[in-house]
């Protein structure tokens, strides 16, 4: 008990003591929470967006001219069934048609010139993200294939497989980077607090020569690395957040263009909190190490 | 003086990685109140001596038994716990840069287990034993050569400790003011603490007259 | 010249006998260091591949079936003549229909229906990175619009805001976060070295009371940070551009299917000695910062 | 001894930021090649003199004259120059702590701009002189206390000094060796260096015999 109390006391005493190089350890220590957050924060909202982008992966089932409407009803529950749809739409020829004439817009004269709508009636069913290219979804392709009143099924392989191996690289390099990122913040830590404390090793020398228990010696050495950390990446958390306020408030007509507005979000709490225990813990664990016996 | 000696050491030898041994096979025991001089020429051993007694150092040889309990089997809480009971001034003073000279001896106190106002009563106490309750406040680095000496003698008797081990305590002040700390440790002693003061000072050891010991290169050479 | 000579053995001299304190500095300025030169590695390669994809802006100008060919020389000569256009592409109305062909294989039947060719002939041009989304390409669209034989021209207008409004935020991004980078690198290489020779106070001290020139006190302290410095930020850049090298080869069919194969690069050698003499120089300014006088 | 002399205080005054004056309206002359002692109690003044004349502290008042220079009126550089024809032993030692014996004596031989041979030669001779050739490659921690102040000596005549100021030189030292520091110290008087040793110890005044400035709170008291 008076041993906390102590510690803490000591702590602060020797953090306000040596204010200076308190300052400048918990600036770089913040430096490197800074980077690490920020690391975080980029991937998670890359990985949203991308996301966001790979729910555009869908295929659709063109129907033949003859198709009856228990062969349509066939195919929709064909598709509910399977589990991987996460919207279905039917368009019928005349939807078909008029997209294509609002998406064509240079070619008016040839769809006036239509006698017949030439185009086809279609299922179109957007696939469930975390299905996007399983084989589960290659089965039901099949399936529809063979349905009678079908014509055809196609989607676009191509998006299919570019966004999911974006998506899979970003989350594979994030979490690669921040590993790294995570090892490196923490032995920037470590450094830090180690030559913050460089020059007491004799006051520590001394504290064990004079008797002091453990607790005594360690127990402030260990309070003052966990203020300077788990400060240190609190004020991390602090800047960044600041930061993506303003760039927000900056850049709202841009980022809305880009439909990035609503999927754009802060490092959730649990986030952030495990960043500034993380630079507690670190310096914490620092604190100890350094007090260690040394003599 | 009688009984079982509080310090019994016996083939004491300890030899650093380069040079020569600085202690050899040295047997000695010491009764509990005694006063003790331990002086001899610079390299003898002395300080060598003190730091084995403090556990600052572990012999090379030889077995060194304080209070019954053989030094070598304590474990690292023992240590301190041991430590606690002695009072070291170092030969180089070890004050705590970054704290005042209250601080610095407080925090002795602290260790003790005092509370805040034991702890104060206590430090100013000691100070004013040296001379030194008018510096309180100051850092080591703002005090004279003899002040600072001062200051960690006065750390040294804070525990009110049961083994005093003094090295050269009195190399920075003038005679009159080492013969005053000289009858402040036979205070001390007269209370029943055992005294042993590594010094180069023949004049004060004259003047106080007590068993001393002569260390020269690692053996003891002469008792008087 | 003794000077430089002592200033030399005695700094590298004391970067060995402290090893471990210079590892740990050197490890945390290769951090700061790296995180810089990352930014910068990421921050140019997007910037790249932003302006990779906005290259694909472009307009067509739309000729009526009627059209003579002199009339499209008229618009080709207009079109390079206004000094916006990267490239341009005379689309006949054979090629026209051939693309539509291509691109909407479920419309067989249509196209198969067609009695004649409904496809306009057009030029299509592609605008110069820099000049997407300028008054002058507006003018030119203007003036195209009113020559004989030009029924309609278009553009994409949507995707050249996107492009170009993504592209100048991430510039300005990059601009910012890499400025406040570099502060920060260079404030954690200020913080670690002032760290590692605070233990060096009274050495200093020392040195200044036994009469020694300046140039013998503060030499070794400028060689030791600059060389801390500078290794520590080498390594960063090594490191950097091991693991660029590392991703690469591991995620070549990716990038490749993002089309992102031939545009990544690894920093210019001028940004990367940029960074490494950066390092240096800080180190050596801090060096030379912590070796004034301290009595 | 005639002429102008080397040393010419007058009205010399420091208070420090906290306590009493270290030294009042202090005035000293002291000729060129002089041997003096000065001695005083604890605290007395002796060190704030001695940092005084290295400029290592700024007088609060009056003048001090050295080689006919005003000491407050040298640029930096100057300063530096000044220093390099001074000898000093720190009451502390000062000892670089990651330099080995060879090395702290070496490194004031190289500001002075000698050869690396002839650094060597040197500071073997100096280190010789106070009888540690022998732990010449040990690093100060490893050596005794009396054995760091003999490094500290060794070091301050390393650049044959023309004055050498030395701050309780001996107050680890045993008689004998202190004696012989003090024949050392003679002989390099005797070659025109001008010496002034501050110390306790009264045995060692009265077996040199020379003047004795005796301080006390900040004032010269006597003079003999
Ligand atoms: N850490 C060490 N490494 C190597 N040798 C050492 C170490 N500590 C002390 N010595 C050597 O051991 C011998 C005895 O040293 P010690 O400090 O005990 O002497 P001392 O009697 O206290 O001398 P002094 O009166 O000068 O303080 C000396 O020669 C010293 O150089
Ligand atoms: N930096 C400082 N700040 C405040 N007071 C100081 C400072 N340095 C010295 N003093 C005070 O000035 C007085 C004279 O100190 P000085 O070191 O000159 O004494 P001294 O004669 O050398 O004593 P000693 O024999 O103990 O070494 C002392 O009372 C001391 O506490
Ligand atoms: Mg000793
Ligand atoms: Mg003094």
């Amino acid at each position: 008990m008076s041993g906390i109390r102590f510690a803490l006391r000591e702590g602060f005493a020797s953090i306000w003591r040596r204010r200076t190089s308190s300052a400048l350890a918990m600036t770089a220590i913040a430096l490197a929470a800074l980077v690490l957050s920020s690391l975080l924060l980029v991937t998670s909202n890359l990985e949203r967006l991308l996301s966001g982008w790979s729910t555009a992966a869908e295929f659709s089932v063109y129907l033949v001219d003859t198709a009856t409407s228990d062969q349509r009803g066939a195919v929709e529950a064909a598709v509910d069934g399977s589990g991987v749809a996460a919207r279905r739409e039917y368009v019928s020829k005349v939807d078909a048609l008029a997209r294509f004439k609002r998406d064509n817009a240079e070619l008016e004269a040839l769809a006036a010139a239509l006698q017949s709508n030439p185009f086809p009636a279609s299922v179109e069913v957007q696939v469930q993200s975390e299905k996007q290219g399983s084989a589960e979804v290659e089965v039901l392709v099949a399936v529809l294939a063979k349905l009678p009143g079908v014509a055809d099924v196609r989607y676009d392989r191509e998006w299919i497989r570019r966004v999911t191996g974006g998506l899979s690289m970003v989350r594979r390099l994030g979490l690669i980077i921040g590993l790294v990122m995570m090892a490196a913040a923490a032995l920037t830590v470590a450094a830090v607090i180690r030559l913050a404390f460089d020059a007491r090793r004799e006051e520590i020398r001394l504290m064990y020569l004079v008797g002091a228990p453990y607790r005594f010696i360690r127990g402030p050495f260990i309070v003052e690395g966990l203020v300077l950390g788990g400060l240190g990446a609190g004020v991390a958390v602090l800047v960044l957040w600041l930061g993506f306020r303003a760039a927000f408030a900056w850049w709202t007509p841009t980022l809305s263009s880009l439909g990035a507005l609503e999927v754009l979000r802060f490092l959730p709490v649990y986030t952030a909190s495990l960043v500034v225990v993380g630079g507690a813990v670190v310096g914490a664990a620092c604190g100890f190490a350094v007090s260690r016996r040394t003599s | 003086m009688s009984g079982r000696p509080i310090i019994d050491i016996s083939g004491l030898s300890k030899l650093y990685a380069r040079g020569l041994p600085a202690l050899r096979e040295l047997t000695l025991a010491v009764e509990r109140g005694e006063f003790i001089f331990i002086t001899g020429p610079s390299g003898a051993g002395k300080s060598t001596l003190l730091r084995l007694l403090l556990l600052q150092d572990r012999p090379s040889n030889g077995r060194i038994v304080v209070n019954g309990y053989d030094l070598s089997t304590l474990s690292k809480a023992q240590i301190q716990e041991y430590r606690r009971g002695i009072g070291f001034v170092f030969q180089d003073f070890r004050l705590i840069p970054a704290k005042t000279v209250l601080e610095n001896v407080c925090f002795v106190a602290e260790v003790l287990g005092m509370t805040e106002s034991q702890q104060k009563r206590r430090a100013f106490q000691v100070l004013k034993s040296v001379g030194l309750q008018h510096r309180m406040n100051a850092y080591p680095a703002e005090l004279s050569g003899g002040e600072q000496q001062r200051v960690a003698i006065a750390r040294a008797l804070t525990s009110d400790p049961s083994l005093l081990l003094a090295d050269e305590p009195t190399g920075n002040l003038d005679p009159d003011l080492a013969l005053e700390i000289m009858n402040l440790f036979r205070e001390i002693n007269a209370g029943g603490t055992t005294v042993i003061v590594a010094t180069h000072d023949r004049e004060l050891i004259r003047l106080v007259g007590c068993r001393t010991l002569m260390l020269d290169q690692g053996t003891i050479v002469e008792v008087a």
